[in-house]
């Protein structure tokens, strides 16, 4: 064929000029009789031996997390009055990546809203805890919660369904207050007092 | 009621004796060994900041039980195409040769069972005239159970531990025997006791101390012998997956486990033997050969263990702390740097006993010492033991950072 | 009365074996390893005798002959090494002609 | 002829003969069950001759059986295995089971030198270049024996004749056990080592030094040979005719 071969096209070459050569340092004699550098090697792990342990003991001891912006599982928050926060929008399933969130809505039975789901289950398995969803949501019904213990003996048990996120509301409201609760508008006058964005206590 | 003066009356016999010695060796060094690998773990544990294994029991210490189970009730694969009866060998042959290094070591000396002040047995399985040998016999044979493992894997990388394992082996045996050598021209004798015997009593000073170098030379090689780190070039796990035992699962796998560490016993107790004066410690009275008793026996049998339990902290303390050779590097130390320090100490050590100084410390310390100097002094002036780079690459010549 | 003729036996049997594999094997390694199978017949016999005149000069020659076959394996298998190189095969059929 | 010994010595060997010309790898393998059948006579008839001499007296009885029937049934196997690393490994059993031979004999020290050196080298040297040279299974050369019959009459035919007549002493040149029993006497005051030493170093001084040049020559023999590279288009010009060499991979 002759010629230059056929770069294709994406491939980047490396110019000749690009590529620096680096010779290796010369040892000293010290380094070339390499015990000396094997005896400090030793004397630094034996220090370790004795260092405090910095592993934390899982189940008796857990790590303080920051609960503002841990993902863990998710939660479908509930409004003042206990009702589900969510207006069936479909953005967080849209949104989400792995496509985990499945909703089916249904006409709202309550005045301030025209949709809410009658089913919203959340693949727990699935999901990527990539945060997606709580970013997506128009008024903040779902969010990701510092709940990072997650075990199941099934599959089925891992789909979360309705029920089970407004439990997990339930279980971590107190840990989490939900962000914002007046940013719907549709809440109306809740004689709970909005709180600042960034979110929580401890 | 066991009638203990008819105990007493079989354990005189020699024969009985090491018949209840073995057995209770071999139940004491299956616990050892299986307390390695939890100790292993501890210490791997410690060394990088962790706690290690704490589940099993208090402080984990029914780890190793929980371990064999695991090892007897996973499933017992054989991939296809394997060498089956190979395969099948390996593990045996590297967990029997493993544990039948330990009967001719000498754990505790002469004892007198009755205290009539005759010495009725020596507690030891047996006492073979050979006794070296037989060890450098059973760790020359230790390499079989690696290469058949690697071969009959019908697996690449096993292949090539198996290699890289027979090669390390057979030059890490040679400047081994000649450090052993060097204790046998001073000592006169192959028998383990008379090593002991030799290095014990009034003007008599451990091996360590007239030969530092050739005991420092024997450590290296016990490393190589028994694959561990730095030299485990046959179970890279970065280079060849598993290395030897890639394709091993379960019991057979376990059975590689712990003759590793049965072998780690058998080359720390060699070692003790050699140039640690076995069961005797210098000024305690009771380690001394004088004391026959069956308390002394104990207790040099407890200082013998508790120095096979240094060596093996040490074993575990290395490995968690340097990494690993190449293979060039790994040989050009056997060949070009062991070697000929221990041609050299050998041959010196063989003009001594001609001129009768071998018990005199100066002397051999003296030329000790004179060795490693001179070994700097060359180190120095000249291409390093064990280089960064390939001997025979060429010289980079590039340019340097703009 | 301790005889020596069982291990005269043993140590004609082990010779005749390696003889036989000498002659008809055709992979260089195993007829190397016929070889030594006939040393190990032979060290057998050298012992014996030995110890039937009281003497350790049959273990001296045994000695002897581990140094010849440690010498022939080294310089055996290096030139199977460079054969096998060549050609591919150990089958000492194809070596027969001188030129290869 | 009146002793009976040499004929009984004839036909055991002739019985070895039979067993290795059968047990020989060949393409028809039906052979074997023949094979077997003769080893185990000949081992039975060399175990019978061995007791007629022994006379029940030798400790060692025992293990002199014992290692003597596996070391001839793994030499055996040695030669008529077609797997080159069976053969091997199969050397290794017979090294292995030669030593306590040498110890029975008193001769500890080379029994341990025979593991050492055999077993732990050189036989590791063997397994290395095969497993080199040959990596997989049986070729074509190791499944046929190449004039199996000229072969096993050859060396058994021989073997018998000295073996037959040398052990045809007269009762009175046999050594009653004197000089055995004295060097053994030796043996466990002095040490065999020792004892060896000694005779190395004095009576066969030269021959030690020679011992020690051939070997140094040896070692730069073969390390020149090694080193020496094959030129790719003589490589290439051997092409390995198809099914020589590699493993037969069964298909799943």
């Amino acid at each position: 064929m002759g010629g230059r071969a056929k770069v294709p096209s994406g491939v980047v070459m490396i110019r000749d000029e690009d590529i620096i050569v680096v010779d290796e340092p010369d040892l000293s004699a010290a380094e070339r009789l390499y015990l000396p550098q094997i005896l400090g090697g030793m004397r630094t792990t034996f220090r370790h031996m004795f260092k405090k342990k910095i592993t934390v003991q899982y189940p008796e001891q857990k790590r303080t997390l920051r609960v503002e912006n841990y993902r863990g599982v998710h939660r479908l928050n509930r409004d003042e009055k206990g009702r589900v926060a969510c207006v069936s929008c479909f953005m967080c399933e849209t949104a989400c990546p792995a496509h985990c969130i499945h909703i089916v809505s249904g006409e709202s039975p309550w005045e301030d809203r025209e949709k809410y789901p009658i089913q919203f289950d959340i693949d727990e398995l699935r999901c990527i805890y990539c945060g997606m969803c709580e970013e997506a949501c128009p008024v903040d019904a779902i969010e990701l919660t510092p709940e990072y213990h997650l075990v199941g003996l099934t599959r089925e048990e891992m789909i979360f369904d309705k029920e089970k996120l407004l439990q997990v509301f339930d279980r971590t409201c107190e840990e989490k207050p939900r962000k914002n609760p007046r940013i719907t508008g549709y809440a109306g006058t809740g004689d709970r007092p909005a709180l600042p964005p960034s979110g929580g206590g401890h | 009621m066991v009638d203990v003066v008819g105990v007493m009356d079989i354990l005189k016999d020699q024969f009985w004796f090491s018949a209840g010695l073995a057995a209770a060796l071999i139940g004491v060094i299956m616990t050892v060994v299986a307390y390695c690998i939890y100790f292993e773990r501890k210490i791997s544990a410690w060394i990088q900041d962790r706690v290690g294994p704490n589940r099993v029991g208090p402080l984990g210490l029914l780890q190793p039980l929980a371990d064999g189970a695991k090892f007897i009730f996973k499933e017992d694969s054989i991939p296809a195409n394997v060498d089956k009866p190979l395969f099948l060998i390996a593990p045996t042959v590297a967990f029997i040769l493993g544990m039948i290094g330990f009967v001719v070591l000498p754990w505790g000396g002469s004892v007198d069972l009755d205290g009539d002040g005759v010495v009725d047995v020596v507690a030891q399985v047996a006492d073979p005239g050979i006794g070296l040998l037989y060890l450098l016999g059973v760790g020359s044979l230790g390499v079989y159970g690696v290469v058949l493992g690697g071969w009959a894997s019908n697996n690449k990388y096993a292949v090539f531990a198996a290699m890289r394992s027979t090669a390390q082996m057979l030059s890490y045996e040679i400047p081994m025997g000649l450090c052993i050598f060097i204790v046998v021209v001073c000592v006169g004798s192959l028998r383990l006791e008379d090593i002991v015997l030799s290095q014990v009593g009034e003007g008599h000073v451990w091996n360590i101390v007239l030969h530092p170098v050739a005991f420092f030379i024997l450590l290296v090689t016990i490393f190589a012998e028994t694959n561990r780190t730095p030299f485990d070039l046959a179970e890279a796990e970065q280079e060849l997956v598993g290395g030897y035992h890639t394709e091993y699962g379960a019991l057979k796998f376990g059975m590689f486990f712990l003759g590793e560490y049965a072998h780690m016993i058998t080359g720390s107790a060699f070692i003790t033997v050699l140039f640690l004066g076995g069961w005797h410690l210098p000024w305690v009275p009771g380690l001394q050969p004088e004391d026959v008793s069956v308390g002394a026996m104990f207790m040099k049998m407890g200082v013998m263990g508790l120095k096979i339990v240094a060596f093996l902290f040490l074993f575990m303390w290395v490995r968690w702390t340097l990494p690993r050779f190449r293979f060039d590097q790994l040989m050009r130390l056997s060949w070009k740097g062991l070697l000929p320090m221990c041609m050299i100490l050998a041959g010196y050590a063989v003009y001594l006993v001609y001129v009768g100084l071998d018990r005199d410390v100066y002397w051999a310390l003296g030329g000790n010492i004179v060795l490693v100097l001179s070994v700097l002094v060359f180190n120095v002036l000249h291409r390093p033991l064990v280089s960064g780079r390939q001997a025979n690459m060429p010289a980079i010549g590039g340019r340097q950072p703009a | 009365m301790n005889d020596i003729a069982p291990y005269i036996i043993l140590g004609a049997l082990l010779f005749a074996i390696g003889v036989v594999g000498f002659l008809s094997r055709r992979n260089l390694i195993v007829i190397f390893l016929s070889t030594e199978l006939m040393l190990q017949g032979v060290v057998v016999n050298l012992v014996a005798m030995g110890r039937l005149h009281g003497q350790l000069n049959g273990q001296i020659f045994a000695l002897f002959l581990f140094v010849i076959a440690a010498v022939e394996a080294g310089l055996a298998l290096g030139l199977v090494v460079l054969l096998f190189r060549r050609k591919g095969t150990l089958d000492a059929d194809r070596w027969s002609s001188m030129w290869g | 002829m009146s002793n009976p010994w040499p004929l009984m010595v004839y036909v055991t060997f002739a019985l070895g003969g039979l067993a290795i010309y059968f047990l020989m790898p060949r393409t028809d393998r039906s052979t074997r069950g023949a094979g077997a059948i003769f080893g185990v006579a000949a081992l039975a008839a060399a175990m019978v001759l061995c007791a007629s001499r022994f006379l029940g007296t030798e400790g060692g009885n025992v293990f002199f059986y014992l290692s003597a029937v596996v070391a001839v049934a793994s030499a055996v196997k040695v030669i008529t295995h077609e797997k080159p690393v069976y053969s091997a490994l199969y050397f290794v059993l017979t090294v292995l089971a030669i030593a306590p031979l040498l110890i029975i004999q008193h001769a500890e020290f080379l029994a341990v030198a025979l593991v050492i050196i055999y077993a732990g080298a050189i036989l590791v040297t063997y397994v290395f270049v095969i497993m080199l040279a040959q990596q997989g299974g049986a070729s074509i050369y190791d499944r046929r024996a190449r004039q199996p019959f000229v072969a096993v009459f050859g060396g058994f035919f021989t073997m018998a004749l000295i073996a037959g007549q040398m052990t045809v002493l007269p009762e009175e040149h046999v050594v009653q056990g004197t000089l055995a029993s004295a060097s053994a006497e030796r043996a466990t005051e002095l040490g065999n080592t020792a004892m060896i030493g000694g005779v190395m170093m004095t009576d066969y001084l030269v021959a030690f030094e020679i011992a020690g040049v051939l070997l140094l020559v040896a070692m730069v023999g073969a390390i020149a040979m090694s080193r020496k590279r094959v030129p790719t288009e003589v490589v290439r010009a051997s092409a390995k005719p198809p099914g020589q060499i590699g493993r037969e991979v069964q298909p799943f």
